[in-house]
């Protein structure tokens, strides 16, 4: 079993269990994690088809990089805003979408 | 034009905005003046390109001279002319609303005031780099932008239905990019190469493509809310403070589409089979039904013109079926477009008159802005006549979009999408007339003053009349379309001779 | 580029332009917004004399402008459209003045007359539209114009006869358009030739042709307030009487039945037409409906609803008219565009001075009107002979030509038609005339006179008086050159290439 | 052949009554003298113009001509009389005293020259209402109840008789068109036959006659009548199509209403009533001659003459008839009621009168006829005429003047006596009819006959052993038919609603659109959940990915 497949795999099942996790979790910081694994779990797969013929490549990795940048930063904004929710709901969880019924001054 | 030709305008489009929201958020107390200056440059900027595309073709520039397929190239054809063209516009027209929206009132309001101006103009470069960018990461990268920005953009109204909006949207969001971005990676792993011309020219197949394209595609729709992909769009849209919500619903899920028309018709079209374009265009049917459907039931406004967007993005979706892989796509293409640009333009204006009668009205419900027609009659008449255009009524733009999708669903005998057609435009209508109705029905007593600025008013009035001006001009706007277009063929299909 | 091809679109923007700009006139500016509404009108009538004058010396008026390649808006004038566009022009300037009066200190007249020219441009672009597509854009144009002047008054009643009023005509209109589209799909542009458009297509795919069709006059016959498409019309009879009076004389249903004319004549051609056999199944409808509209108006109390309903009646003469093979029928069905007009409108004015002066609203207390209002009820009393069919009047140069063209084409049974509806018309029509003019007067009417030695306000007097003297004289000078009736002769002389 | 005087002429017959309407109405009851002088020109015309003159009128409704032949001008000769002893009776006495009455009449006058004259079926139809429509204004002229209820019946038959001539008309003027043609006759008969009481539809006249005054009444009674009977010459005249059918039912319901308009006019109680009977019973005599022709073609022309000249004898009878009950009624002298005598003996055609003539006439045309209906009428016509002596005694009965002789002021008689000069002279102006020895028997006995009865009645009268005759109101078959129709029309008019039918708020969104929100509601929320939405993300891409994958291979 190569090397790369196994990085191939492992993202894969990472961004599985990413996924899964964002569905089922309500908590939003399970949520954020749960997009983090998600991340890694792509920028695994994209490392893993970095050495082609051999030779390693640049671009992937230069990729990845710019990929954690982004997402770090994601990440930190994604917690202000979770803080911010939570102040306002008063629960860290996803207000259910207000459906419908006219609310007072709001815009 | 020579001289036009020669400017490198593709750099500026996004130096600009991004150095009009670096220069607002350092003179925070200036911010409005000088993110008005910025966006006012920007937009021209943004228009002058469309004209350079149009008089000299295809643009392309490599930033800091590096070059595919490492370096950052801008790239514009007729299609991402136009959508700068449409950002130039839409924007232009938003930042002069809001330059007189967030009242320097209540601390609340200074906040807002305060912050607005950075994240719109960092939104703004966003978008104009995705349109121009010529790389699919560096889409990527734009992608992201956009999303973070706009999600701070909805979290500005403080609101807890904008802020639970607003987690919502970001989550998605970055579920969409990262999908998206699993797909670059594995196009990189075939083809060696994120630039769009080569992706193109490099032969792709075989299982890794499919699941790339399956993940874009994904990502995609997800991040252009799609039905059943729309649920957190309402919400956010709804929630945004006005401006915000017009830019939103006018610009932002239009970005990620048109990567979604850059994959599909330039990087894979071969890729294209009769059971996905058929399923795109079966969900953006639904879409259509759906969100006509909920905008007709909704009980505030502007959860109305939110639903609304999510059925006119619906439309857009008719031309995989009606283009790709017909022989002559063009007609679908261009009615397509036509829809694009004339929804951008009419929805933004419908926000932004909703925006003003609410900020006079006692609740945000639909039933909260009777007598609007006594009190802001030029705003009533902008909702009105945004309302015109989503319709598809002549001579709007809508109404030159729609006409073009009917005459290539009919000309093909793709009947189903004639209908389609045809009840969405029936339930915009009865939308539309839901509000208007409201809007004229005469409340007991003198009619209410007037009491926002004339400045909410006509920006409002001249994006609807925008949107109008589009059907007039729909001949100039499809030949611009034709500069790198992906299909060919007449702007009017005939069957019979 | 010469004149002639700017003198359509002239003629459009005579009124557009004014309505536009009366749209940003303040409230109080009475003066000049008359001024404005009365220049636009006197205008467009000097610019359609000269129209008129052209098209009757063969000259080629076509205004041109291409929305998208293939996709033309094209403003032209024949015979036909010189007659609809003169109609309109002439009532819209008589409407001008009576609503003028009739709206005198109400609120919101900038919207008001701004929509009402709106409303008359969109009818003369239709009326003008040289192909399909602009017919369609100026219909729906219209639809959109008239909304608001049905919801003006903004009560709850009007709000939900607009509401009505556009769930029909959007309807209508998209099936309008989804057949256009197709047409237009099938066979490219189609641009209005006396004769018919259609060519050789009738032969490659009569079964689309004849779907088409019917879709066509679906989507025509909910203004034209074709049964069951009629639903509409009793309910926007909530609108103020000047924009009940333009409904139904001269823009919206008036412009359905026109559109049927244009799409029978001049797309498909009446021979095609024939061949294709749809023209009877249309023809039947038609006389359902001239029965139906008068049976219902008969159980109606409400004036103005009585009213409405005679119009849905008298309307589908003119789809009867066209509906029969044979040039006598046709003129009587084309001249009918012109006689309904004239009558109805004047019918409506009448209806609009009665509950102005003295608040009669129905029919059961019109008893002895005419000794308060004479000259008014002798107005009324003209359009309701004029609809009855008795001579003078136009109404009866209508009957006349129906009758004989229906005859002449072998449709006998027509002839019962008539026959009933005039029945009909004058049960429904006669016990109003018999109360107004010889019953004793009841219920408490305002003692003084509203102004000045006349009955009712001049603005609305004149009005109701002129047009009832031209449904006088289109019948009574009928023979006479440049008469209606005259003009229709020429119409159908050139569709029927005699 | 045409002078341009004679063409001004005609032109003035009919313009001067339409041109002095208005004014006639406004200038109160000294208007009246307008209506005598709007009747003059008809007379001049009548006397003057040459046959054959006619006037075109290319620009008038659909192309109008007015023209004078032989018939028009007898016809026109005794209407214009008629109109003008009418009008001359209006002013001496006092009739027309209502605007509307005087507006009416100048109208309708214009109308029946109108008729007379006209040449074009547009024409013909369009006079034919305006005389029709008008004589309303007539028939309610009295304002109370019976005129109301008179004068909406007479209406109803008008519009009736209008849409049925219509309908005719239209499907004449399509020459060629055989198979309009038959049905267009039977139409016209019946459309004009409802002026020219028609049995069964003869109602209207009983009706109207009864309650007109006097004026009025003479103008319907002696003039307008004839307006039906022209449209059946004009319209109905031979060319060529055969219609004997058509002919034999004209005969026939002509000799229904001879006798039934005398069997139920007798037993009439009111004196004008009975003459709206009588003129019944007239016409039906008038429509079997107009039938005889219609059914052979080769007796029209001879037809045409007898019928026209017995409409002119029977206008001036009927007028004198109607004038002089109008004086019995003012002054209640007896010489006026014994003047009576005069035009009753002639409607009878008793010799040496112009009934006898025209009767006489009439008899030598019909054995042209085939056999069973020559014979059957050769038995009617006299038993018909024994039925009009029975009505004309029954109307000196009820005539006859009770109470003193009053005086009034003008001439009561400036109009009855021209009319009486008339009538009796008339067998010298009806002129050419021969009247052989053999044939005053004939015209003989059955005045006698009916004046046996008659007198036999009157003796049982005056023994008081009949004290109450048994009557028959006016308009005998439409109480049934009134009964039937006010049921109809209650069925089908609506009660009277309030002004402002929507009191009831407009509901924002209807009941069923508030189950289909909650659906739609129910459904987003289904949507929201993360786990569709998951769901749907994987099987989106799973979806694309197979599908391009199935592809490339």
């Amino acid at each position: 079993m190569s090397p790369l497949l196994t990085y191939g795999i492992a993202g894969a099942g990472l961004i599985a269990i990413g996924l899964y996790a964002l569905i089922v979790r309500r908590h939003l910081l399970r949520k954020i994690i749960a997009l983090n694994v998600i991340g890694n779990g792509v920028f695994l797969t994209l490392v893993a088809a970095a050495p082609r013929l051999g030779a390693p490549d640049p671009v992937p990795h230069a990729m990845v990089l710019t990929g954690i940048v982004v997402a770090v930063s994601a990440t930190a904004f994604a917690l202000a805003l979770a803080v911010r929710v939570r102040d306002a709901t008063g629960a860290a969880a996803l207000p259910p979408p207000d459906g419908d019924g006219a609310s007072g001054p709001g815009h | 034009m020579p001289l036009l030709a020669e400017l490198p305008l593709l750099p500026w489009t996004v130096t600009l905005p991004l150095g009009g929201a670096a220069l607002s958020f350092v003179l925070r107390a200036r911010a409005p003046a000088v993110g008005l200056a910025a966006g006012v440059a920007t937009a021209a900027v943004g228009l002058l390109l469309a004209l350079q595309v149009a008089t000299a073709g295809l643009q392309r520039h490599a930033v800091g001279g590096w070059g595919a397929p490492l370096g950052i190239d801008l790239a514009a054809d007729g299609l991402s002319a136009l959508m700068v063209a449409m950002t130039s516009v839409v924007g232009l027209w938003v930042s002069l609303y809001a330059g007189a929206y967030f009242g320097a009132g209540n601390q609340d309001g200074e906040h807002q005031r305060a912050y607005f101006w950075p994240l719109w103009l960092l939104l703004w470069t966003a978008l104009n780099a995705l349109f121009l960018a010529a790389d699919s990461f560096n889409a990527y990268v734009t992608l992201e932008l956009l999303g973070l920005s706009a999600v701070a953009l909805v979290a500005l109204a403080a609101t807890p239905a904008a802020l639970g909006g607003a987690m919502r949207y970001l989550l998605v969001g970055l579920l969409g990019s990262l999908l998206y971005l699993l797909g670059v990676g594995l196009l990189y792993a075939l083809a060696g190469t994120v630039d769009f011309r080569l992706l193109a020219a490099a032969p792709l197949a075989g299982p890794a493509t499919a699941v790339a394209l399956g993940v874009i595609t994904a990502g995609l729709v997800l991040k252009t809310a799609l039905f059943p992909f729309h649920f957190w769009l309402p919400p956010a849209h709804a929630s945004a403070p006005a401006p915000v919500s017009a830019v939103l619903s006018a610009l932002v899920v239009k970005a990620s589409f048109y990567l979604l028309l850059r994959f599909w018709f330039w990087v894979l079209p071969e890729a294209a089979t009769p059971v996905t374009l058929n399923l795109l265009g079966l969900l953006g049917a639904l879409a259509v039904l759906w969100g006509g459907l909920r905008a007709l039931t909704a009980e505030r406004l502007k959860l109305l013109v939110a639903y609304s967007t999510v059925a006119q993005l619906g439309y857009l979706f008719l031309v995989f079926p009606l283009a790709l892989g017909e022989a002559d796509g063009f007609t679908a293409w261009g009615g397509m477009t036509l829809l694009l640009l004339a929804h951008a333009t009419a929805k933004a204006g419908m926000f932004l008159s909703a925006g003003a009668i609410l900020k006079g009205a006692a609740h945000d419900g639909v039933s909260g802005i009777d007598g609007a027609a006594q009190a802001m009659p030029v705003t009533t008449f902008a909702f009105a006549l945004a309302g015109v255009s989503l319709i598809g009524l002549p001579p709007t733009g809508g109404f030159a979009g729609k006409w073009l999708l009917l005459n290539a669903a009919l000309a093909t005998g793709q009947w189903g999408w004639a209908a389609v057609l045809l009840a969405g435009s029936l339930l915009a209508a009865a939308y539309t007339v839901r509000v208007l109705t409201h809007a004229f029905t005469r409340l007991p007593g003198e009619p209410p003053a007037c009491v926002v600025p004339g400045r909410l008013e006509w920006t409002a009035v001249a994006l609807a009349v925008t949107a109008l001006a589009l059907g007039l001009a729909a001949g100039e706007v499809l030949e611009l379309l034709r500069v790198g277009a992906p299909v060919v063929g007449p702007v009017l299909l005939e069957q019979a001779r | 580029m010469s004149v002639d091809a700017w003198l359509p679109a002239l003629i459009v923007l005579s009124s557009l332009l004014p309505g536009l700009l009366i749209f940003f006139l303040d409230e109080e500016r009475h003066a000049l917004r008359t001024a404005l509404n009365l220049a636009g009108a006197v205008l467009k009538t000097g610019l359609v004399g000269w129209l008129i004058w052209g098209v009757f010396h063969d000259h080629a008026f076509e205004s041109r402008m291409s929305l998208v390649p293939g996709l033309d808006l094209v403003l032209a004038a024949d015979a036909l459209s010189v007659l609809f566009v003169a109609l309109s022009t002439v009532l819209w300037l008589v409407t001008t003045l009576y609503a003028i009066g009739y709206l005198e200190g109400s609120p919101h007249r900038s919207r008001f007359f701004g929509f009402f020219s709106l409303c008359v441009s969109a009818t003369v672009g239709l009326a003008l539209a040289g192909n399909l597509v602009t017919f369609l854009i100026f219909y729906e144009l219209l639809t959109l114009a008239t909304f608001p002047l049905v919801a003006h008054r903004g009560t709850p009643d009007a709000m939900r006869g607009a509401k009505v009023y556009l769930a029909y005509t959007v309807t209508g209109g998209a099936v309008l358009l989804f057949a256009v589209a197709w047409l237009s799909a099938l066979a490219g542009p189609v641009e209005f030739t006396a004769g018919g458009a259609l060519g050789d297509l009738a032969q490659t795919h009569p079964a689309e042709l004849t779907a088409i069709f019917a879709l066509l006059i679906a989507g025509l016959g909910v203004k034209a307030a074709l049964v069951p498409l009629h639903g509409w019309l009793p309910q926007a009879m909530v609108a103020p009487a000047p924009v009940s009076a333009l409904l139904h004389a001269v823009a919206v249903v008036k412009a359905g039945a026109f559109g049927i004319v244009r799409v029978v004549y001049d797309v498909y051609g009446v021979t095609l037409a024939a061949d294709l056999g749809v023209l009877q199944p249309l023809a039947l409808l038609a006389a359902f409906t001239v029965v139906y509209g008068s049976v219902r108006a008969l159980a109606q109390d409400g004036l103005k609803k009585r009213l409405a309903y005679s119009t849905v009646s008298q309307v589908s003469y003119i789809a009867l008219g066209t509906a029969i093979f044979g040039p006598v029928a046709s003129i009587g069905g084309i001249v009918h565009l012109v006689h309904q007009g004239v009558m109805k409108i004047t019918l409506f004015f009448c209806a609009g001075n009665l509950a102005e002066t003295l608040g009669i609203h129905n029919v059961s207390e019109m008893r002895g009107c005419a000794r308060r209002m004479p000259l008014t009820m002798v107005a009324f009393t003209v359009g309701a002979l004029g609809m009855i069919g008795v001579p003078p009047v136009a109404g009866f140069v209508t009957k006349w030509y129906l009758g004989a063209g229906a005859v002449a084409a072998g449709a006998d049974w027509v002839l019962v038609v008539l026959a009933m509806s005039s029945l009909l018309n004058a049960a429904y029509f006669l016990p109003i005339l018999y109360a107004a003019w010889f019953r004793e007067p009841v219920g408490p009417w305002p003692e003084e006179h509203p102004r000045g030695r006349f009955e009712a306000p001049l603005m609305l007097l004149v009005p109701a008086l002129v047009t009832a003297v031209l449904s006088v004289a289109a019948g009574l000078l009928a023979a006479a050159p440049f008469s209606p009736l005259d003009w229709a002769k020429l119409i159908a002389e050139r569709e029927y290439g005699l | 052949m045409t002078a341009p005087l004679d063409q001004l002429l005609l032109g003035v017959t009919v313009a001067t009554p339409l041109l002095l309407a208005l004014p006639a109405a406004r200038s109160g009851t000294g208007g009246r003298w307008l209506l005598v002088l709007a009747a003059l020109p008809a007379f001049i015309s009548s006397l003057l113009v040459a046959d054959g003159t006619t006037l075109d009128l290319p620009w008038l409704l659909l192309g109008a001509q007015l023209g004078l032949d032989g018939a028009g001008r007898i016809l026109l000769f005794a209407s214009a009389a008629v109109w003008l002893a009418a009008a001359l009776h209006a002013v001496t006495g006092d009739g027309l005293r209502g605007v509307g009455a005087r507006a009416g009449f100048a109208l309708a006058m214009a109308g029946n020259f109108g008729v007379v004259l006209a040449q074009d079926p547009a024409g013909f139809f369009a006079w034919y209402a305006l005389m029709s429509f008008a004589a309303y204004l007539l028939v309610v002229e009295a304002g109370d109840a019976a005129a109301w209820r008179a004068g909406r019946v007479y209406l109803a038959l008008v519009v009736l008789g209008e849409v049925l001539i219509l309908s005719g008309l239209l499907a004449a003027v399509q020459a060629g068109e055989a198979h309009a043609a038959s049905a267009a006759r039977w139409l016209l008969w019946i459309g004009f036959g409802i002026k020219a009481g028609l049995v069964p539809l003869h109602f209207g006249l009983p009706l109207a006659y009864g309650v007109a005054p006097t004026a009025g009444g003479t103008a319907l009674a002696g003039a307008m009548v004839n307006a039906g009977l022209l449209g059946w010459l004009r319209f109905l005249a031979p060319d060529g199509a055969p219609a004997e059918t058509l002919g034999l039912a004209m005969i026939a319901l002509g000799l229904a209403g001879a006798f039934y308009g005398a069997g139920v006019g007798v037993l009439q109680s009111s004196a004008k009533a009975l003459l709206g009977y009588s003129s019944v019973s007239q016409m039906g005599l008038l429509a079997i001659g107009v039938g005889a022709g219609v059914a052979v073609p080769d007796a029209w022309p001879f037809l045409l003459v007898v019928v026209t000249l017995y409409a002119a004898h029977h206008a001036f009878a009927k007028a004198a008839l109607f004038v002089g009950l109008g004086v019995v009624e003012r002054t209640g002298s007896r010489a006026a009621w014994l003047a009576l005598a005069l035009p009753a003996v002639a409607l009878v055609g008793l010799p040496l009168t112009s009934g006898a003539v025209v009767k006489s006439a009439l008899k030598a045309a019909l054995p042209v006829l085939p056999a069973p209906w020559s014979e059957a009428l050769a038995l009617g016509l006299p038993l018909a005429a024994v039925g009009t002596t029975l009505l004309m005694a029954r109307l000196l009965f009820l005539a006859a003047p009770r109470g003193a002789a009053a005086s009034p002021a003008g001439l009561p008689w400036a109009a009855y006596a021209p009319l009486l000069l008339a009538v009796g002279l008339g067998p010298w102006w009806i002129g050419p009819v021969p009247l052989p020895p053999a044939s005053w028997l004939a015209a003989l006995w059955p005045g006698l006959a009916g004046a046996a009865i008659a007198g036999a009645a009157f003796a049982a009268w005056r023994q008081r052993r009949w004290r109450t005759g048994p009557t028959v109101s006016p308009g005998d078959v439409l109480v049934p038919l009134e009964r039937i129709a006010s049921r109809v029309w209650r069925h089908l008019t609506p009660a009277p609603e309030s002004h402002h039918p929507a009191d009831r708020a407009p509901a924002a969104v209807p009941p069923p659109a508030r189950q289909l929100a909650a659906l739609l509601a129910r459904g987003e929320r289904g949507l929201t959940r993360w786990e569709s939405v998951g769901i749907a993300v994987v099987l989106l891409s799973l979806a694309v990915a197979a599908a391009s994958a199935l592809r490339g291979h």
